[in-house]
């Protein structure tokens, strides 16, 4: 349940598909995070690029993991331009009850943001600038480096 | 040949090389400048997995990708 | 922004309703916690007391707290029946960047299950039976009593 | 005379009575087995704010609320 988007997600909808697939499943809480591009600086938007084959893993291992606990994650993600106000990122977690929602949500949302394989870049007079200064280098990164 | 490819802002064209393990792929980038400063904050992936070894043996079908920095959402 | 219904609520129009008032208020996360009647044993659904007025000042003061941190929470309850498989409880926490929201929509639900003035009853046969197992005391409860 | 009312499960009709505090109250309460059995897990309001002391002095436009154990969501 990991759905990829060219642009802008669309919110509505998405929220909407989801609570209807899952509202008679019996799960008690279903919490959602929607990430919204901000205006800051000169930025117009956010780019982004998705290495989807590993994105999938990734979501797959958080998907059992879940499943142990009785429940459920889902994930949206933008491929490309989102401009501000928009959303580019939306994640939800359906369980039985509120405490493994309320705890999964958020260690799926920071762990995302540790790992999932996706580059963000600013959005500045049109062109992409890669988003180095927020991004977060993965678990055993350096490896292939000579500069030791 | 096994294929490597440099995602996201890397920004470089995908190569073919023939290694028989990821130290070999460390010696062919030794003297590239350029690749150096990717790839010290890089992570690797051998076949969509990412490791954490350079003596991981590598076959000529296999796929290896270079991961900078992420930043998702 | 705190809105009591009559019945379950419309969770879809809801949520399409609060990310069209705040997308373009520069908050970058949304996040919403949808509680959803469960089936479980032989009840028909969940029917609800609100003492509005206290509950109006506890939602206050969670909103001073989230607006000290530049975030912003929004709830909505049913007042009376609410059958399985419908929405009776939804919370949102807005902020700027993420981990106020992620932070404060847990705290706030546990707030809000300990302290909101809120009576839950199980409807079976057709009949309120008061949900006092799942209940909990408020602070200082017993003061008036005199058995001590 | 201030005013008393059960709030949510206790399903008992509100009353008016003339007491200059809350122990005033807890006294007239005494002697009624079925809503001691809600006294004592129920928390007070006066005039819509919790109160943690009986000694709280009650005017004669007050309102007291009885709230039983809560569950919401």
């Amino acid at each position: 349940m990991l759905w990829l988007y060219n642009g802008a997600l669309d919110v509505e909808s998405i929220l909407s598909d989801w609570y209807r697939e899952y509202r008679d499943k019996n799960f008690g809480a279903f919490i959602n995070f929607v990430g919204i591009v901000r205006k800051e600086g000169n930025i117009e938007g956010l780019s982004f690029d998705i290495y989807e084959p590993l994105l999938r893993s990734w979501f797959e291992e958080w998907q059992k993991r879940a499943k142990s606990k009785n429940a459920l994650v889902l994930m949206a993600h933008s491929i490309g331009d989102v401009p501000i106000h928009k959303s580019s990122y939306i994640s939800a977690v359906l369980s039985p009850k509120r405490r493994v929602a309320l705890s999964m949500i958020d260690e799926f949302v920071e762990d995302f943001k540790a790992n999932a394989p996706i580059w963000k870049y600013d959005l500045v007079d049109g062109k992409r600038v890669y988003a180095k200064d927020r991004s977060l280098k993965l678990p055993n990164s350096g490896i292939l480096s000579s500069k030791d | 040949m096994a294929k490597v490819e440099f995602l996201g802002p890397i920004g470089k064209e995908p190569m073919e090389v023939d290694i028989k393990n990821l130290k070999e792929l460390k010696d062919i980038f030794r003297d590239d400048k350029k690749i150096q400063e990717w790839l010290k904050i890089s992570a690797v992936a051998v076949n969509d997995t990412l490791v954490n070894d350079i003596d991981i043996k590598i076959d000529k079908n296999d796929k290896i990708s270079i991961l900078p920095p992420v930043c998702g959402g």
